[in-house]
């Protein structure tokens, strides 16, 4: 008897179960009811964001796959193709940090080697409340040891991310993840099934009552023996994800495969469903054939368990015992669970009862869809530069700058991550992009980017500019940029402003993208990240994949040589709205974030990427936290070489502090100066000559000087410290 | 050169041991599964490489230990064929009685990827022998349970007869190791374990090619 | 006095540990061997005569630290 | 029967994880805490009555793979 709190427990809307009800013209089971359920909630149907997800540019000359698999595709040449996709594993972190984070990282991994990939970097980008948060350190320390608990084990190189620090996540962290996987263009696999009366296969690890939403604990009444049947905590096993990945790629590899798709939310639901839908199939399972790890396992909780480490596939039958010897060498579970029909009905039979009947279109790709008011946000009052006071100790707001929680090293983290497995890394973290070899001299750049209170401030520049910041990174090492996978982390969309804060992000990063030709090629929505009443800072975070087609000039950020000249490419910094600066140094977190003018933010681009392509530049590092002096301590820190910066006398804080988009920092020769100056001047880019590298100090002529030693500290002291406690 | 590198569920460094062995040997190794009971007889060389062989569940290495082909392992070396493990690989020589002593959590209890200094303690094994004795090359560790540890006697035994090989070196011990072990020989040395990862840091590619001469010693052997 | 302490995971949740040492075990013979679970022990000292006393120290060592009462249950042996 | 194996680490084989647990619970406040050391502990399921023979074949695991007699005692308790 399914009852108003059961659908109220289930998170459908009255109207919803109307609507399912006159769907199916009866009173659904309890099985239904939990699989409308998982198939229409907001996390499987998109309703709130498709609509808008829908303008996004997901076309471009290098992409095979857009959004609509279960991960993005891109042609990188030679028959290379890139697979890659970031989700976010947020609600599942707070509660439990490792294992919340270890199964993200699984998920992901799952999602890119379904498609016939193998796995080749990862990365993620991490959000923490307030440092002094009681929570706060427990969560960093599971979350950290979470990723790299399960990518160490599974044996991908863990090469960049994101760590950022804010109140406003103190009651909803973000973990969103990102993998990378190699295949080749002419074996990439689809979750769309084709063909009637073709055995579904289970395949991987047994199901238990892992994660089986809230909703259970009401079911749990129907089942009897509540404590048994407890839902819980989805456990990460990378050592069976690792044999997964191995047994997929040689059943791939034999020709069995018709279709796949991994079990992620709401597992054996959605894979099923998904796979059938796309293929307008029928599906009809056998429970009874089911692998269960634990005993009295009901339709209900086989259908909504989210048990990891598992896939659904459909195969040749002929190729079936071929298939299940390879799942028994790597030691998996191999069952078939049903068939494919021309009904379009998803249909579960267990015990010999029909437990589901449901029209299989509806639940799938013609789920519901929302059209929700939204408020457009009001523009931030600008900011008066007169009422902010220069520090008068600037070497002091230096160093206080970068050993300020979101600009000290992020060592103590990655360095928990291992990083050159696979023995094709490049670049490690600390640089603008990762950067990963492919095979010979072709390798492929990596970013994770978004600058959260920018966003905040003005959802539609601050979107701009997380598309732009990850093209200008892969930009920075000499890649060229060709597609992202986005990953838009929202609270409420119920609450207009804040679904008008996810309308305008999307029209940001669609503008950017099309500006760019940096298509969208797959992605991950997370909203309802609110708690009591205070919702995150709104954080789209951009994953992009850039190309370097000679490794041998792939640029790096360290100075180099004693000596070298430094350059300014892109105007001198004059915004100090929204930047660290004014948060770390004056307390203040308000005005407008830097505007981003595409057009010239590719202009700069461009130039840059030539320049390194010429192996004129010998050093070269994006500005944008912390602004001109922040990037210049980063890179002489990473070379251990000091710089002396000449500014013209009347430079002021916005000079050196301002976060103004499209601008880079590089080093040259100094007799190529004058040669680069020109061609910037030709190719309509500002550029100039701001210094040397030399000495074991960044010394900014007249105003400060800071010695690498105490840089250093500062820089590298904050995380270890905070992390013992000693902050 | 003929080698073999020895593949269990959970290995995940044999691709990068095989890449660097292909580069220097010439030819690619022979990739054998666990539940193989033979080697070829001609191999000169067998490497136990770098993971987490059954998730490290247990004790790392335990299980991988006890599987089937370790028996032609522990063969191999009593008829005097190399046998190299690294990381992982040491890991399961240590749990297979190859090698003496036990490997435990970092003291850091943290996980650590990074360049450490090694020593070459002693450069007359079949790993060190293009290196000088005393010469210090730096190498990447990756690994959660290096922490080196052996019964008075045992250590004593292998300081006094120069079976310590390697020896991190310039503060760089990244899992309190006792005396600063990285890596160590058997008696009749022809058997080496170590935690470092040499095959990722032998080309340009590498940011440093210090490990490279490990390679060239195995081959020239 | 000296106190020790087992942590073992609740029911339902997956043991990756405990099915591998079964698998091992498995392997090596021991056929008939099932329902492996692994857990942690923990032994510490601790200066109180007072029983009740020392029993609610240690909960709360538990409930801290020791213990991630997500996924665990734990058990207070004193001797 | 029901059989439980705890493993510690001899006396003598330092313990890092003892170690650090001992130092996180002092800075938690249990600041009279001594020797912590922590230990597995492996419950398993074995279908023979007989206890003898169970303990043989208990004993026989522990030496062949659940624990690593060099640093580690183990102890069986069957009920
Ligand atoms: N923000 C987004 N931008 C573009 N594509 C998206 C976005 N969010 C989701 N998608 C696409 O929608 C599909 C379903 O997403 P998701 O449910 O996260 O995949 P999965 O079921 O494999 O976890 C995927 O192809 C994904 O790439
Ligand atoms: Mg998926």
């Amino acid at each position: 008897m399914i009852t108003e709190a059961l659908i109220r427990q289930h998170g459908l809307k009255p109207d919803e179960y109307e609507r399912f009800r006159k769907l199916i013209g009866r009173e659904p089971t309890l099985t239904e009811l939990g699989i409308v359920s998982a198939m229409w909630n907001e996390h499987c149907s998109y309703k709130s964001s498709k609509k808008w997800l829908r303008t996004l540019p997901t076309t471009g000359p290098c992409v095979i796959q857009g959004p609509g698999e279960n991960a993005g595709v891109i042609d990188i040449g030679d028959g290379d193709a890139i697979v890659f996709k970031m989700e976010s594993h947020n609600h599942p972190s707070f509660i439990e940090p490792y294992q919340g984070a270890a199964t993200g990282v699984g998920g992901i991994l799952r999602d890119v080697f379904t498609m016939g990939a193998r796995p080749i970097a990862a990365l993620n980008a991490l959000r923490f409340g307030a440092p002094d948060h009681p929570r706060t350190r427990r969560l960093v320390a599971g979350v950290v040891a979470g990723i790299g608990g399960y990518g160490n084990s599974f044996g991908v190189p863990t090469v960049g991310g994101e760590v950022n620090f804010h109140p406003r996540y103190n009651g909803n962290i973000l973990v969103n993840a990102m993998a990378v996987g190699l295949a080749r263009t002419d074996a990439i696999f689809y979750s769309k099934a084709k063909g009637v009366g073709l055995p579904v296969v289970y395949l991987g690890a047994k199901t238990g009552r892992d994660g089986i939403h809230g909703a259970t604990m009401a079911s749990a009444a129907f089942a009897g023996d509540a404590e048994e049947k407890r839902p819980t905590v989805q456990v990460g096993d990378p050592f069976t994800e690792k044999c997964l990945l191995e047994a997929c790629l040689e059943l791939m590899a034999s020709g069995a495969v018709i279709a796949i798709q991994d079990m992620g939310a709401a597992g054996l639901t959605c894979s099923a469903v998904e796979m059938g839908a796309k293929g307008d199939l029928g599906i009809e399972l056998e429970l009874d054939r089911v692998p269960c790890r634990e005993d009295g396992m009901t339709a209900y909780e086989m259908m909504l368990s989210e048990s990891q480490e598992r896939m659904l596939m459909v195969l040749r039958p002929e190729k079936a015992a071929e298939a299940e010897a390879i799942f028994r060498k790597w030691g998996l579970d191999f069952a078939i669970v049903g068939h494919t029909t021309d009904d379009l009905r998803f249909r579960v039979r267990h015990m010999g009862e029909v437990e589901a009947d449901l029209p299989i279109k509806e639940l799938g790709d013609q789920a519901p869809e929302y059209d929700r008011p939204w408020l457009k946000p009001r523009h931030p009052a600008p900011l008066d530069l007169d009422d902010i006071r220069p520090p008068n100790d600037l070497s002091h707001a230096i160093l206080m700058l970068m050993g300020s929680p979101d600009l000290s090293s992020r060592r103590w983290v990655f360095e928990q991550y291992d990083h050159v497995i696979g023995a094709n890394t490049a670049q490690l973290p600390g640089g603008d992009a990762a950067v990963v070899r492919i095979r010979h001299d072709k390798g492929i750049a990596l970013s994770v980017d978004v600058t959260p209170r920018y966003v905040e401030a003005d959802p539609f520049e601050g979107s701009k500019q997380a598309v732009a910041e990850c093209w200008r990174n892969l930009t920075a090492v000499g890649a060229l940029p060709l597609a992202i996978t986005d990953n838009l982390n929202f609270g409420n969309p119920e609450r207009p402003e804040i679904m008008g804060q996810l309308v305008m992000s999307l029209n940001g990063i669609g503008e950017a993208c099309r500006a760019l030709a940096f298509p969208v090629v797959s992605g991950n929505v997370s909203l309802y990240n609110e708690t009591s009443g205070i919702s995150i800072l709104p954080t789209p975070t951009i994953g992009g994949v850039g190309l370097i087609a000679d490794l041998s000039r792939m640029a790096t950020l360290p100075f180099k040589r004693e000596g070298d000249a430094i350059l300014l490419i892109g105007p001198h910094g004059q915004h100090l709205g929204q930047s660290l600066y004014l948060r770390e140094i004056h307390g203040r977190e308000d005005g407008p974030p830097p505007p981003v003018d595409l057009v010239q933010e590719k202009r700069h681009g461009d130039f840059v990427r030539r320049q390194i392509g010429l192996g004129v530049l010998t050093a070269v590092h994006d500005i944008s936290d912390g602004g001109l002096v922040a990037c210049l301590c980063e890179m002489a820190l990473a070379g251990n070489l000091g710089c002396r910066i000449d500014l013209p006398r009347a430079f002021g804080h916005a000079e050196l502090f301002g976060e103004d988009q499209a601008r880079y920092v590089a080093t040259c020769r100094p007799e190529q100066v004058e040669a680069i100056i020109l061609a910037a001047k030709a190719a309509g880019v500002p550029a100039s000559w701001i210094g040397s590298v030399t000495g074991n100090a960044v010394a900014i002529l007249g105003l400060a000087t800071v010695p690498l030693t105490q840089l250093r500290s500062a820089h590298e002291g904050w995380f270890p410290a905070f992390m013992a406690g000693e902050i | 050169m003929k080698s073999a590198v020895i593949v269990f569920p959970g290995i995940n460094r044999d691709r990068d041991m095989a890449m660097a062995l292909a580069r220097f040997t010439g030819r690619a190794p022979q990739m054998v599964w666990q539940t193989e009971t033979e080697l070829a007889p001609d191999l000169d060389l067998v490497v136990l490489p770098g993971g987490f062989s059954y998730g490290d569940y247990l004790r790392c290495g335990a299980i991988a230990a006890r599987a089937p082909v370790m028996a032609a392992v522990r063969d191999a070396a009593r008829r005097g064929v190399k046998v190299l493990g690294v990381c992982n690989g040491f890991q399961i020589l240590i749990e297979a009685g190859l090698l003496p002593g036990a490997l435990m959590r970092n003291a850091s209890l943290h996980f650590v990827c990074r360049r450490v200094h090694l020593r070459v303690e002693n450069n007359e094994t079949f790993l060190t022998r293009k290196l000088g004795r005393g010469d210090i090359v730096q190498a990447p560790v990756a690994h959660g349970d290096g922490n080196y540890f052996a019964e008075p006697a045992t250590l004593r035994a292998l300081e006094d007869e120069g079976r310590v090989v390697f020896r991190y070196v310039d503060g760089t011990n990244p899992n309190g190791s006792i005396n600063d072990i990285a890596g160590i020989i058997n008696r009749d040395g022809n058997v080496i374990g170590l935690m470092p990862h040499p095959e990722n840091m032998i080309e340009g590619l590498h940011g440093r090619t210090d490990c490279a001469p490990l390679f060239e010693s195995l081959v020239s052997a | 006095m000296k106190a020790r302490i087992t942590i073992t995971l609740k029911n339902g949740v997956l043991d990756p540990q405990g099915k591998a040492i079964e698998g091992a075990l498995h392997a090596l013979g021991f056929a008939e061997v099932a329902n492996v679970r692994q857990g942690k022990l923990i032994e510490l000292d601790i200066p109180t005569a007072d029983d009740a006393a020392a029993r609610n120290q240690l909960k709360d060592m538990c409930e801290k630290l020791l213990a991630n009462t997500v996924i665990e249950n734990y058990n207070i042996e004193i001797r």
